[in-house]
C-alpha cells in the first residue's frame, strides 16, 4: 500500500472526494437542518465527532472484526458514538438539540459514515483514518455550512454569527459579539433583501443543492475542456 | 420531393408550435386589455415587465449554452404574458421579474425546453413567488361577487386575469375551436367541476370559481398538451383527478392558488398517468 | 463521573443480550436459508463499500457487484470506492481499471447531413420508432439515422448529436461503457482505442451506384483498398470495405488510396 | 480486511463483547447527561415559576398548582386570588406549540405568551415573533376567542392565518381545561 | 405494564388524520427529508423505484410492529426491568432492523427467487435508510400507541412511494426526451425540487 502522506489525506477527502457534492451521500441531513448558519454548524460538529470516533475504533479493531458481521459491529460502534453525542447535545446545547431534532440520532444510518469505516477504516491505520475522518468531516461540513448560510441569506435576509460559547461556562450557541473581544461584530448581518421564505422551506433545500451542484458541474467541465484542449484534443 | 411521416395521432391540422403559440397569445389579448383597462398603469407596467424578462432571459441562457436561440416560437411569450396575467396588481415590480427568469431558467431551460417541460413553466414561476413572498402575493382586494352582470367585467377583482370571466371564456373558446389546448382535459374539468360543486355541497362557493382565474387555469393551464398526458384515456383520467383535487381546495377555502396547485399536482402525476395509461407496443418489453 | 450500577446491569443485560439473540440469528439463518452464489461475486461484494447507499442506480451493493461481474457495468459507477479501492477490484476481475488505454465509441458512418434523408419524420424523436414506423429516416438503409438513441444512453452525457446530424462523442465526459453501442439500432458504434486503429467509417452494403447517388462519404465497394493493402487484412463483405484489425499494421495505405475518403485513423 | 476466519462461538463472542462495551459506554454517558439535565431543569423551575417568570398575570407574585389539576395554577397577588395562569402545548401547524396563557378570576385573558413554536420561519414563527398577534389576546374571553374570519375578535397575521388559527384555537383550549380544572 | 399495554391496543379516533400527516402534509422524502439518498438513486427507473417503495413499506410497517413492543417492554421505565433505558433506543432499534431485513432477504432469496428479484434485492439498502430508523424513532418519540404507530409506519411508507413513483416517472419521461440532466443527481434535485415545492404548495392548506 502506498504511504499516503496525512494531510493529503485530508484535502482528498475535503475535495475530491467530498461527501455531498461529489459522493452525493449523506444527504438528509444536508438539507433537513442546513436552514441557517447556526444549525449547520451544530450538525458538522455531531457529524465529525461520530466520524472520528468511527473511523478511530474500526481502525482500531480492525483485525479483530470478522467478515461476517462487520456491518453489524459497524453499526453498533457508531451508534454507540451517536447516542453519546445526542445525549450530550441535549445535556449541554439544548438549543442545539431542539434545532437538530431527529437528525443526530440518524447519523447512524448515515451511509457516510458507513462507507468510510467499511471502504477506509477497516483497511488502513488509525492515523490515516483519522486524517480519513477528518479530511470527510471538514468536506461535509463545508457543504453543509455552505448551503446553510445560501439559504439563510436568501431565506431570512440576515446571517447570524454564531459560535460556540465555551468562555462564560455557558453552554450553547452565541452571536459573537457577546464574546469579548469580538463586540465589533454585529450580531446579525443584515442584507436589506425582501427574505424569500421558500428557500429555507424543502423545495429551497433542493434547489440549493441543485445550483450549487449545477455550478460545480459547469465549473468542472470547462476546467477539464481547457486541460484537454492543452492536450491537443478537439473539441 | 421527399414525404413526411409521423406515428399515430395524426393531429388533422397544419398548425406549426409556431402558430399555436402566437394564437394562443392572441387568444389571451382581449382579458390582457380588460386588465389593463380595469387596472390602468400598474397591471400594463407587470405585463410588459414580465414579459420582456421572459425573453430576454430566454435569450441570455440559450446564448450561454451556446443553443439556438428560439424566441421567434413565442413560448417565452406566452409563459410571460400567463404569469403576469395571474400577478395580483398590487405586486411590487421585482416580484414578476424574479418569478418570470426563474419560470424561464429552471422549469423551462432546466427541464428541456419548449416541448420537453412537465411542470407548466408559468405556474410554477407563480407558486415559487408565491412560496417565497406569502405576503406580497397574496391579492389585496378579493373578487367582487356581485351581481351577474360582473361577469363581464369585475369591478372590483383580485387578479389581472379576474378583470373580465367573459373575456377569458371568449379566448378560451378560440383556443378550444382551434384545438391550441386539448379539448378532452379543458371541458372534462370545467363541466364536471361545475357539475359536482352543487352536488357536495359547495354551491355558494361557486361564484369564486366563476371568476376569470378559473377558466384560465382550466383552459390555458390544465389542458397544456405539453404538459398534460399523451393518451386518451389519461386525459380523461387527468381532468378527472384534477377536479377532485381542486374540490379539497375548496373545502379548506383555497380559491385560486388551489387550483393553481392542484394543476401543479396533476403535472406531477401527469408522467405517472401516462405510463400507467399507455397501451403498450408490440414488441415492447 | 457516576456509573449508577442499578442502571448498567439492565443496560448492558439488554444490549448484550439483543446483540447475541439477533447475530446468533443471523448466523443460524445464513446457514439455514444458504443460497450458494457466484464466488466472484461474493468476492466483489466483500471489497465494497457495503454502505447499501443506491447511488450506483442498483438497489444496494450486492446487486451492484452482480452487474459488474455480468459486464453491465464497470465497477467505477460506484461513488463510494475510492482509487484503491477501484484498484483491489480490478484484480480480482483481472482488468486494468486505472493503467487502461482509454476506449472511446466511434461512429462508423459519416452520413448525417451528408446523406439525403429518404423522407421527414415527425413523432418520437428515437432511432428505433422511426425505424419500427417506415424504415430508416435516411436515404442509407445502414446508416446512422441520427435521432440520438446514443445520446438517451449514455450516463455520463457524453454524446450528442452535432450539427452535421452525427453523434459527436465528449471525450471528457464518456467513461468508455459501452451503453451507446448497444443501444444503436443500426450498429454504427463501436468502442475503440483511442489511437492507432484504421476504420472503414461506413456500414452501407448497397451498390456502389446507389451509395454515389445518397451519401457524399460512403463506401462504393471499389476494392481500391483490398488491391493496395500491404497486409491483405481488408475484405469485402456485399459491397463494403471490412478491416481485419488483427492483421492491421495501420500502415495507412488504405487510407491514402480510398477515392471516397471513407477510411480513417483514429 | 480482516484476515481471521473466526469460528460462530468466537463471532458471537466478540458481537456481545462489543455490545456489552456500548452499553458501558452509554450508560457512563447518561448518568453524566442526567446530572446536567437535573442541573437545568432546576434552573428552569417548575411550571409555577415559569408562569412567574413569563408574567401572563401581571401583576401576580405566587402561582400555586389547583387541586387536582394537571395544567391550572392558581395567581396570587399577596394572599388574593386574581386568577389562573397555565403552560401547556397545543396542537401546531407543523408541530406542538407551548403556549402561557394568563386569566382573571372570570376567565377573561390577561396575558398570552407562546413560549415555544415550530411553526414554518418566516410565515407561522410571526405568530411568536410579532408580539402584537398575542397582545390582542388581553381582554378576550372564551366567547370571542377567534380568528375575526370565523366571527371572533383576533386578526390573524396577514399570510400566516394558519398559525394564528392554531395560536387562538389553542388559547380557547387551554382556557375550557382551566375551566374544568377549577371547578 | 398493563397500562402501557391497554391504551396501545385500543383504537383511537386520531389514527386517520396521523395516516394523512404521514403521506400528505409530513411527507417523508419531500418535507421531512429522510431517505433522500435512495430517492436521488433509484428514481431513474420506474421498475426499480417500485420494488424500492415496496420493499420500503414493507419494512417501515414491520419495523413499527416489532420495535414499539422493545421500547415498552424492554427499555421503558414500565418495563419489568423497572428502569429507564430509553437512551438505548436508537441501537436496540438498528439493531432490530438490521437483523429483521437481513433475516427477511435470507428466507424470501431461498424460498422465492421471483420475489427476491423484484423485492429483495433492495432489502440490504433498506437498513441503512434513514426513514425507517427515522419513522420508529418518531413512534417513540410522539408517544403513539400501538395501533397509530402502525398507521404512521405504514402511511409514511405510502407517502414515500407515491413520491418515487411520481418522480421516477417524470425523470423517465425526461431522460426518454433526451434531457440528459435527469440521468445524474443534479437532474434528481432539480425534479426533487419541483416536487417538493408543488407538494408543499398544495398540502399547506390541508387541516386536519
Amino acid at each position: 500500500m502506498a504511504k499516503k502522506s496525512f494531510v493529503g489525506e485530508i484535502i482528498r477527502g475535503i475535495i475530491k472526494d467530498n461527501p455531498v457534492f461529489v459522493l452525493v451521500l449523506g444527504l438528509c441531513p444536508t438539507l433537513a437542518v442546513s436552514t441557517s448558519f447556526a444549525n449547520a454548524l451544530g450538525m458538522a460538529m455531531a457529524f465529525t465527532f461520530v466520524m472520528l470516533g468511527s473511523n478511530i475504533f474500526v481502525s482500531l479493531l480492525r483485525k479483530q472484526i470478522p467478515a461476517d458481521v462487520r456491518i453489524p459491529i459497524f453499526i453498533l460502534i457508531i451508534c454507540t458514538f451517536v447516542t453519546m453525542i445526542d445525549m450530550m447535545l441535549e445535556a449541554f446545547l439544548p438549543p442545539m438539540y431542539d434545532a437538530l431534532g431527529i437528525f443526530v440520532p440518524l447519523i447512524v444510518v448515515n451511509c457516510i459514515v458507513i462507507g468510510r469505516a467499511e471502504a477506509y477504516a477497516n483497511r488502513n491505520p488509525v492515523l490515516p483514518s483519522i486524517a480519513d475522518g477528518i479530511g470527510i468531516s471538514i468536506g461535509f461540513a463545508a457543504a453543509l455550512i455552505l448551503i446553510g448560510t445560501i439559504r439563510e441569506i436568501l431565506g431570512t435576509g440576515g446571517l447570524k454569527l454564531v459560535m460556540l460559547n465555551v468562555i462564560n461556562g455557558d453552554p450553547g450557541f452565541y452571536p459573537l459579539s457577546t464574546i469579548p473581544g469580538f463586540s465589533f461584530v454585529p450580531e446579525v448581518i443584515s442584507f436589506h433583501i425582501e427574505p424569500a421564505v421558500v428557500m429555507i422551506t424543502p423545495p429551497g433545500a433542493f434547489l440549493t443543492i441543485a445550483m450549487l451542484m449545477l455550478l460545480f458541474k459547469i465549473l468542472g467541465d470547462r476546467k477539464r475542456v481547457k486541460q484537454l484542449r492543452k492536450e491537443g484534443y478537439e473539441l | 420531393m421527399t414525404y413526411t411521416i409521423s406515428p399515430l395521432p395524426h393531429v388533422k391540422s397544419n398548425e406549426s408550435v409556431k402558430r399555436v403559440m402566437w394564437g394562443t397569445v392572441a387568444a389571451l389579448l382581449p382579458i390582457t386589455i380588460a386588465a389593463i383597462y380595469l387596472f390602468g398603469l400598474p397591471a400594463l407596467t407587470i405585463i410588459l415587465v414580465t414579459v420582456i424578462t421572459a425573453v430576454v432571459t430566454e435569450i441570455v441562457i440559450y446564448k450561454a449554452a451556446s443553443q439556438p436561440i428560439t424566441i421567434s416560437d413565442g413560448n417565452a411569450v406566452l409563459i410571460g404574458l400567463l404569469l403576469a396575467l395571474i400577478m395580483p396588481p398590487e405586486v411590487p415590480i421585482w416580484v414578476p421579474i424574479i418569478g418570470a427568469a426563474f419560470a424561464i431558467a429552471v422549469p423551462k431551460y432546466i427541464f428541456g425546453g419548449t416541448g420537453t417541460f412537465v411542470f407548466h413553466p408559468a405556474l410554477v414561476g407563480f407558486a415559487f413567488l408565491l412560496a417565497a413572498w406569502p405576503t406580497l402575493m397574496g391579492s389585496g382586494s378579493t373578487p367582487n361577487l356581485g351581481s351577474f352582470s360582473n361577469l363581464l367585467i369585475e369591478t372590483g377583482a383580485g387578479r389581472l386575469v379576474e378583470a373580465s370571466p367573459v373575456l377569458v371564456l371568449l379566448g378560451g373558446a378560440f383556443v378550444l375551436y382551434k384545438k391550441y389546448v386539448d379539448r378532452r382535459v379543458a371541458l372534462s374539468a370545467t363541466i364536471l367541476l361545475l357539475l359536482l360543486m352543487p352536488i357536495v355541497g359547495m354551491g355558494s362557493q361557486l361564484p369564486y370559481v366563476l371568476t376569470g382565474g378559473y377558466f384560465l387555469g382550466l383552459i390555458f393551464l390544465a389542458a397544456d398538451p405539453i404538459t398534460s398526458p399523451v393518451t386518451k384515456k389519461g386525459r380523461l383520467v387527468y381532468g378527472t383527478v384534477l377536479v377532485l383535487l381542486i374540490l379539497i381546495q375548496l373545502h379548506f377555502d383555497a380559491y385560486f392558488t388551489g387550483m393553481c396547485f392542484a394543476v401543479l399536482l396533476m403535472n406531477v402525476f401527469s408522467p405517472f398517468i401516462d405510463r400507467t395509461t399507455i397501451p403498450k407496443p408490440i414488441g415492447g418489453k | 463521573m457516576s456509573l449508577d450500577m442499578a442502571l448498567m446491569l439492565p443496560a448492558i443485560a439488554v444490549l448484550g443480550a439483543l446483540g447475541l439473540a439477533m447475530a446468533g440469528m443471523l448466523v443460524w439463518a445464513s446457514k439455514a436459508f444458504y443460497v450458494p452464489t457466484d464466488p466472484l461475486v461474493d468476492a466483489l461484494i466483500e471489497l465494497m463499500p457495503g454502505a447499501n447507499c443506491g447511488a450506483c442506480g442498483y438497489p444496494g451493493c450486492a446487486d451492484c457487484a452482480e452487474h459488474i461481474v455480468a459486464g453491465d457495468v464497470t465497477p467505477d459507477v460506484c461513488t463510494s470506492c475510492d482509487a484503491e479501492t477501484f484498484e483491489l477490484i480490478g484484480e480480482l476481475l483481472g482488468i486494468d481499471i486505472s493503467a487502461a488505454e482509454p476506449t472511446y465509441p466511434v461512429i462508423l458512418c459519416q452520413g448525417g447531413t451528408n446523406c439525403k434523408d429518404r423522407y421527414d419524420y415527425i413523432g418520437a424523436d428515437t432511432c428505433r420508432a422511426a425505424i419500427l414506423l417506415a424504415g430508416t429516416k435516411k436515404a442509407c438503409s445502414y446508416g446512422c439515422i441520427g435521432l440520438g438513441d446514443c445520446v438517451r444512453a449514455c450516463m455520463f452525457d457524453a454524446i450528442e448529436i452535432a450539427d452535421n446530424g452525427l453523434p459527436r462523442i465528449k471525450k471528457y465526459n464518456c467513461k468508455g461503457c459501452g451503453a451507446c453501442v448497444t443501444a444503436c439500432p443500426q450498429q454504427v458504434l463501436t468502442i475503440a482505442k483511442e489511437h492507432g486503429p484504421v476504420y472503414v467509417v461506413c456500414a452501407s452494403h448497397d451498390k456502389g451506384k446507389y451509395v454515389k447517388e445518397v451519401c457524399e462519404f460512403g463506401c462504393i465497394g471499389c476494392g481500391i483498398c483490398k488491391k493496395n493493402c500491404p497486409e491483405g487484412a481488408i475484405k469485402l463483405d456485399k459491397a463494403l470495405a471490412v478491416i481485419d484489425q488483427e492483421k492491421c499494421t495501420q500502415c495507412g495505405t488504405c487510407i491514402d488510396v480510398c477515392p471516397r475518403n471513407a477510411i480513417v485513423k483514429l | 480486511m480482516a484476515e481471521t476466519k473466526d469460528s460462530t462461538i468466537m463471532i458471537l463472542v466478540k458481537l456481545t463483547l462489543i455490545a456489552v462495551v456500548a452499553a458501558v459506554i452509554l450508560t457512563a454517558t447518561y448518568g453524566v447527561t442526567q446530572e446536567q439535565l437535573a442541573k437545568l431543569a432546576e434552573a428552569a423551575g417548575g411550571p409555577d415559576k415559569q408562569l412567574l417568570d413569563i408574567g401572563v398575570v401581571p401583576d401576580a407574585t405566587k402561582f400555586k398548582a389547583v387541586s387536582g389539576g394537571e395544567i391550572c395554577y392558581e395567581a396570587y397577588d399577596g394572599g388574593d386570588l386574581i386568577g389562573y395562569g397555565a403552560i401547556a402545548e397545543v396542537q401546531g401547524m407543523q408541530d406542538m406549540l407551548t403556549l402561557a396563557v394568563g386569566v382573571d378570576t372570570d376567565f377573561v385573558v390577561t396575558g398570552v405568551v407562546v413560549v415555544s413554536q415550530k411553526e414554518t420561519p418566516g410565515i407561522g414563527d410571526k405568530v411568536q415573533k410579532q408580539p402584537e398577534f398575542v397582545e390582542q389576546f388581553a381582554g378576550v374571553g372564551l366567547d370571542g376567542m377567534a380568528l375575526t374570519g370565523d366571527g371572533g375578535k383576533i386578526d390573524a397575521i396577514s399570510g400566516a392565518s394558519v398559525s394564528s388559527g392554531h395560536v387562538t384555537a389553542g388559547v380557547a383550549e387551554i382556557i375550557g381545561k382551566m375551566q374544568q380544572e377549577v371547578s | 405494564m398493563t397500562d402501557v399495554l391497554m391504551p396501545a391496543l385500543m383504537p383511537t379516533e386520531n389514527i386517520f388524520p396521523l395516516f394523512v400527516e404521514a403521506m400528505f402534509t409530513k411527507n417523508f422524502l419531500l418535507i421531512m427529508f429522510l431517505g433522500l439518498c435512495s430517492y436521488v438513486g433509484l428514481t431513474t427507473n420506474s421498475d426499480t423505484s417500485k420494488g424500492m417503495s415496496m420493499a420500503v413499506t414493507f419494512v417501515m410497517t414491520m419495523s413499527a410492529i416489532l420495535t414499539w413492543p422493545i421500547y415498552y417492554y424492554l427499555l421503558s421505565p414500565a418495563s419489568f426491568l423497572g428502569k429507564d433505558l430509553t437512551f438505548l433506543k436508537t441501537i436496540c432499534f438498528i439493531l432490530v432492523i438490521a437483523a429483521f431485513v437481513q433475516l427477511v432477504e435470507f428466507i424470501i432469496r431461498k424460498f422465492s427467487p421471483p420475489l427476491y428479484r423484484s423485492l429483495g434485492i433492495y432489502l440490504p439498502l433498506i437498513s441503512t435508510n434513514c426513514a425507517v430508523l427515522g419513522v420508529v424513532l418518531l413512534n417513540v418519540q410522539e408517544g403513539y400507541t400501538y395501533g397509530a404507530s402502525i398507521m404512521y409506519a405504514f402511511g409514511a411508507g405510502l407517502g414515500y412511494s407515491w413520491v418515487m413513483l411520481a418522480t421516477a416517472a417524470v425523470r423517465e419521461k425526461l431522460i426518454m426526451r433526451g434531457v440528459n440532466l435527469f440521468n445524474g443527481f443534479i437532474g434528481a434535485f432539480f425534479a426533487a425540487m419541483m416536487v417538493a415545492l408543488i407538494v408543499v404548495s398544495y398540502f399547506s392548506v390541508v387541516k386536519l
